[in-house]
């Protein structure tokens, strides 16, 4: 048998709920109705946070910043899954992942106001800063969970990435160890099919971004990124997995940017509006509204005491971000080490 | 004359030289339809087509890499850069092959590329997009550095530059991108790489600036007697245009955006102890970032030197 | 449907002769006898180089030297299938590619001795000259051959690396661009099992380095690397694909570093003789001198001629090497610019 | 008190560590089972088993993340990095990140790891085996730089190192890995970092140097009255001690192996021609490597600088 087949691979992809707000059952994670609309109340608050960014950039009060939209269920939903003890290594493009973690929001909107402060975690959580350099977080994700398995820690790891971010050389190199280590880490892609103007396909010629996974010797699954359901379903078990020493697990969340890349960009440039609209009908809040909807979970009332409540969570952070007093100057030398050197201390003179 | 700010000047640059010749190819992240972040290379895919203006995933490692192999083949690559910040990833291409593939093959292969990005801050962008950090480039030998200043320098040395044997790292401001205009004439012209510019002649005090930083040294002149050179080319570096500035006036203040340590000053300031101690009669100053970690935007402006700041230092060697 | 199959793969091993000289005929190239001796010859004769340089290095007469004793069929039967005018980016362990594509053997110990001009390809070939950092010469590849498709030229791009460049950054980013841009290249990796001490399985956790292929959307296979045909064979139709601009191909040559790392590494310290001992079963030239045997294309006359043959242009190409007068101190200067700069030209004056 | 070589304090810094604190783990490649390309690790992991002397897939760019996560995590990581040739694929994670963390995350994070690499050339090894690449580390704020210049400094300045709150990067000369032995305690003591040692005192010219140059320059000195210093950290850098001898001296040779063109030695000379001109009697010159890809082994010898430039240049200087 000189030509022998040694080696195979199935790529899979999961659906739970649908466009019309059906559900398959045998799939369907054992929530309560609580955590369903806990889950709903987390989507509503991200977009309303969302949403007021991109004014207040508008208004110039705020810096360049990245939307969320569309993306709020493969955010939630993988949040969802995830322990506070758990180690979350972010892009720039996680704010659900932030809120549903409980993050303050005040700090989120500092932070793209342009003051490191906003990203200073606080303690009872452990999410990293913002990552900008995109791909390089992986490592770092990878080197956590080599912490959590020598010291045999429950936890797992979780590093957010898009699709551009996986032809960067560090995604490879921190899959690869992930895989050779098997460490309790789960890499989930926010596969939104654009990385500024270059489309998925451009990206690399693989099919899909699970089936990467293949080539680090762990499991991949493409999960539908606009359903809340599916995307839990998936970080769980892999984060399940995960805490049980079973190894990393990638996982595409297949959705898709419905706004610019950031407000410095105009996405007219080099995409239809047909593609946008086409995915507008797939939107993630909508289709968990009318999953509740006929199970009795949702209401006109409902709908309007969660924004309601979203809007005033977010303006609330609004008001405390303002109120804040600028940084100094000096706070610029005070954390390039931990004490300053000599030469610091005279230049902070100059200041 | 057209007035071109210097995004339309390197555009210029960029489209006459891939007019004229067939084998300037350009590649980079989101250059091609979307004409790339600062619309640098805008409606040069429309005109070159795709093959010529490559989209490329996001890999700053493989374009550098990508373009070394080009250059070995015989193209003249032009790979950008998204922002300096992200040039840290190709670093090892460009400083374990594109320096060295002359001088290891004896000749046999050589790299002629430009790397182009924009570099510096002040334009509030977020973390990483406000680099400067030419000093690290110009240490390795086998590369060029280049920072114009002006549209007009900017179109002369890309194209020398695009022309030149040798990789160029070719850095350019961004907030030198829209905020002057200067007349750029059409067709070809070139400024030769490594040689400096006086750009104001004086006896008092020699002032050594590129990029951006050269305009906010100019700001703090007012009534000096200085003479105030743009490098244009870090490296080689032009030391006898330096040298014999500073021979004249024997006073020196550096002005830089990068962190004070090991930044091109340094460099600056070594070669004229070296070469012109006897003739100083003041300490050399440096006016420079500080030695930390770059702030976000609410703190940009105390980081970056302001004309102030260089006023003092200029006040300082003045009493001398 | 919701948890549905997208994608699957085969990972395919091909071989064609055995250890015992049989080869599978339908899978047999169509060799003509003078082809089977060339090879034959190419592989002694690089046997030989190898064994000198050993003992050259030994002697204080060549510095560091990495020998490729047990690859020689990966890499004399993938370089055979190459043309003249395809272009060649090796890693540090392929002289025999370089012996197979007719570089001079002089030059080969000249670099080994330590002198650039070794390295200086000739005219007539298009070698890069040997690539130390691992892995980085898969961009360089890459980026040839876009010049070679944008050229519309009738070349391919051969790159070789070993199974511990795959690990490489450099690696993920070159193969990626290289399915996006359906590139002519051929990428060889010759999994000899061993980056110097870490084992092929603590390189990476999937299970052949050939499958990952898949994550750049194009096909790779393993071949038994120390059987020339099944390599030849390979990489033959991996070149013509190539040529025909349908895109790249990964080939996995299974083959086994029998030496120490390089004559500065001492294997003893990290892997078992017995593992080494069962390699030497498999021996590349020893299969096909049974092969050809079989064949009536072997005798004892032929091989004491071919040794002979081998031992005289081996000892030509020492005597012409040690000839070389040594180089210039100025030399360092000479090509790190076209021309010399202000500063270079000062500190010539300093030697 | 035992005499031991380099390679033989280094291990035993790391081991004594490794038994003090269960956080310190090694990670880089061949670290393990082979115990280092150079030995420097041998018998680690016999002693602290595979979970603490981790052999890891060859891969820079993750080794030193790998190292980063560790830290934030709260462990001591030292990673390897086989030669310092190879720690360019690693600079977008120690420019990006390692220096960065604390400041970015306003000290929630810090990154409390070592990275240590053989650096220089001399022992006749292939190419990119021989860099000497320091002063790119010393732009970039947030890291530590050090480079030992003898095994008693070696063992104190690496413990030092491991102890440090923010990331070091430990400079390790191939050249004086086996040629010199010294007496090496056993048991913990630390050399502290941001300190030179001033190796001889003189009052005639002033001599900086570090690693293997330091060497160099002692052979170099015979009957001069030089005061030589042994930078040992070269970021943050202790300015006082030099300043002092230079005002004492009012001469300055600068030695080191790496080009001269943004050399560690541009930060010294504008440091003193900044801070201590009016003391100057000469010229300060840099005696180093010159602005040339490195050769191979057969050149090698002619690059580094020798111990008959280094008198040339203090004959040159003593002229004044
Ligand atoms: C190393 C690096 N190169 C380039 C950039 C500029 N940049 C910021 S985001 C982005 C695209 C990212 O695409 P993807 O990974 O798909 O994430 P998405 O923006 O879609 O969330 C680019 C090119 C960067 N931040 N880092
Ligand atoms: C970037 C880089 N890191 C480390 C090294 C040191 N080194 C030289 S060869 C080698 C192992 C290479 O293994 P593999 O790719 O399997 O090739 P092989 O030596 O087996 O032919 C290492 C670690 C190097 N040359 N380049
Ligand atoms: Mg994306
Ligand atoms: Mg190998």
């Amino acid at each position: 048998m000189p030509e022998k087949i040694i080696e195979s691979c199935n790529v899979k992809r999961l659906e739970v709920l649908d466009e019309k707000g059906n559900a398959d059952e045998s799939l369907m994670p054992p929530f309560s109705d609580e955590q369903i609309k806990k889950m709903y109340e987390l989507l509503i608050l991200s977009r309303t946070f969302d949403q007021r960014a991109l004014n207040l950039q508008r208004e110039g009060r705020l810096g360049t910043y990245a939307s969320i939209l569309g993306q709020e269920a493969s955010q939630i939903g993988s949040a969802f899954a995830l322990e506070k003890s758990d180690w979350i290594f972010p892009s720039f493009r996680e704010m659900g992942v932030y809120i549903t973690m409980g993050y303050p929001l005040y700090m989120l909107f500092q932070y793209w106001s342009g003051d490191e402060r906003g990203v200073k975690c606080p303690d009872d959580l452990n999410i990293f800063p913002v990552c900008v350099p995109v791909g390089t977080q992986l490592p770092h994700a990878v080197g956590a969970a080599m912490g959590v398995k020598y010291r045999g820690d429950k936890k797992a790891v979780a590093c957010y990435f898009g699709d551009g971010g996986t032809s960067e050389g560090d995604f490879h190199e921190g899959m690869n160890f992930a895989g050779v280590f098997k460490l309790p880490v789960v890499f989930i892609c926010q596969n939104n099919h654009w990385a500024i103007s270059v489309p998925r396909e451009k990206q690399t010629a693989s099919k899909t971004i699970a089936q990467k996974a293949f080539a680090y010797g762990f499991e991949g699954i493409q999960v539908d990124g606009n359903d809340v359901f599916a995307v839990y379903k998936a970080a769980r078990e892999a984060l399940e997995k995960a805490k049980k020493d079973n190894g990393p697990t990638l996982i595409e969340c297949f959705t898709y940017r419905m706004s610019d890349h950031t407000t410095a960009d105009d996405a007219i440039r080099y995409r239809s509006k047909e593609e946008v609209e086409a995915w507008r009908a797939k939107d993630p809040i909508l289709r968990l509204k009318l999953f509740m909807e006929k199970k009795g979970l949702w209401n006109n009332q409902y709908q309007t005491d969660v924004e309601s409540k979203a809007k005033e969570t977010v303006d609330e952070a609004v008001k405390r971000e303002e109120a804040i007093e600028h940084p100094e100057p000096k706070d610029m030398f005070t954390f390039t080490y931990e004490k300053l050197t000599q030469r610091q201390m005279r230049q902070m003179k100059e200041l | 004359m057209p007035k071109l700010n210097m995004v339309q000047a390197i555009n210029l640059a960029l489209k006459e030289e891939m007019q004229r010749d067939k084998n300037v190819v350009l590649l980079g992240e989101d250059v091609g339809k979307d004409g790339g972040v600062f619309r640098i290379t805008e409606g040069l895919i429309d005109e070159f087509g795709a093959e010529r203006v490559i989209d490329t995933p996001l890999a700053e490692s493989v374009i550098a890499g990508a373009a070394i192999g080009m250059a070995l083949y015989g193209l003249k690559p032009v790979a950008e850069i998204q922002f300096m910040g992200f040039i840290y990833p190709a670093i090892d291409q460009i400083f374990s092959h594109a320096s060295r593939i002359r001088s290891r093959s004896r000749g046999r292969f050589t790299c002629s590329l430009v790397i182009r990005t924009p570099y510096g801050a002040g334009i509030k962008a977020p973390e990483l997009h406000s680099e400067s950090s030419e000093a690290l480039f110009c240490h390795m030998p086998g590369i060029k550095v280049i920072v114009p200043s002006s549209p007009y320098n900017a179109k002369g040395l890309l194209i020398s530059s695009i022309r030149d044997p040798d990789p160029v790292i070719f850095l350019e401001s961004t907030r030198l991108y829209r905020s002057l205009k200067e007349e750029v004439p059409e067709g070809e012209y070139t400024i030769p790489l490594g040689k400096a510019r006086v750009v104001r002649e004086g006896s008092a005090v020699t002032l050594l600036a590129w990029g951006s930083m050269l305009h906010r040294t100019l700001q703090a002149i007012e009534d000096i007697d200085a003479e105030v050179i743009d490098l244009m080319t870090l490296n080689p570096l032009d030391e006898e245009t330096i040298l014999k500035s500073v021979k004249k006036t024997g006073r020196v203040v550096i002005v830089h955006e990068a962190p004070k340590t090991c930044g091109f000053g340094a460099e600056l300031s070594a070669t004229i102890a070296e070469d012109a101690m006897l003739h100083l009669k003041a300490p050399i100053m440096r006016v420079t970032g500080y030695d930390v970690v770059l702030p976000l935007p609410k703190l940009e402006d105390f980081y970056i030197p302001t004309a102030a700041r260089i006023k003092k230092a200029i006040e300082e060697v003045m009493k001398y």
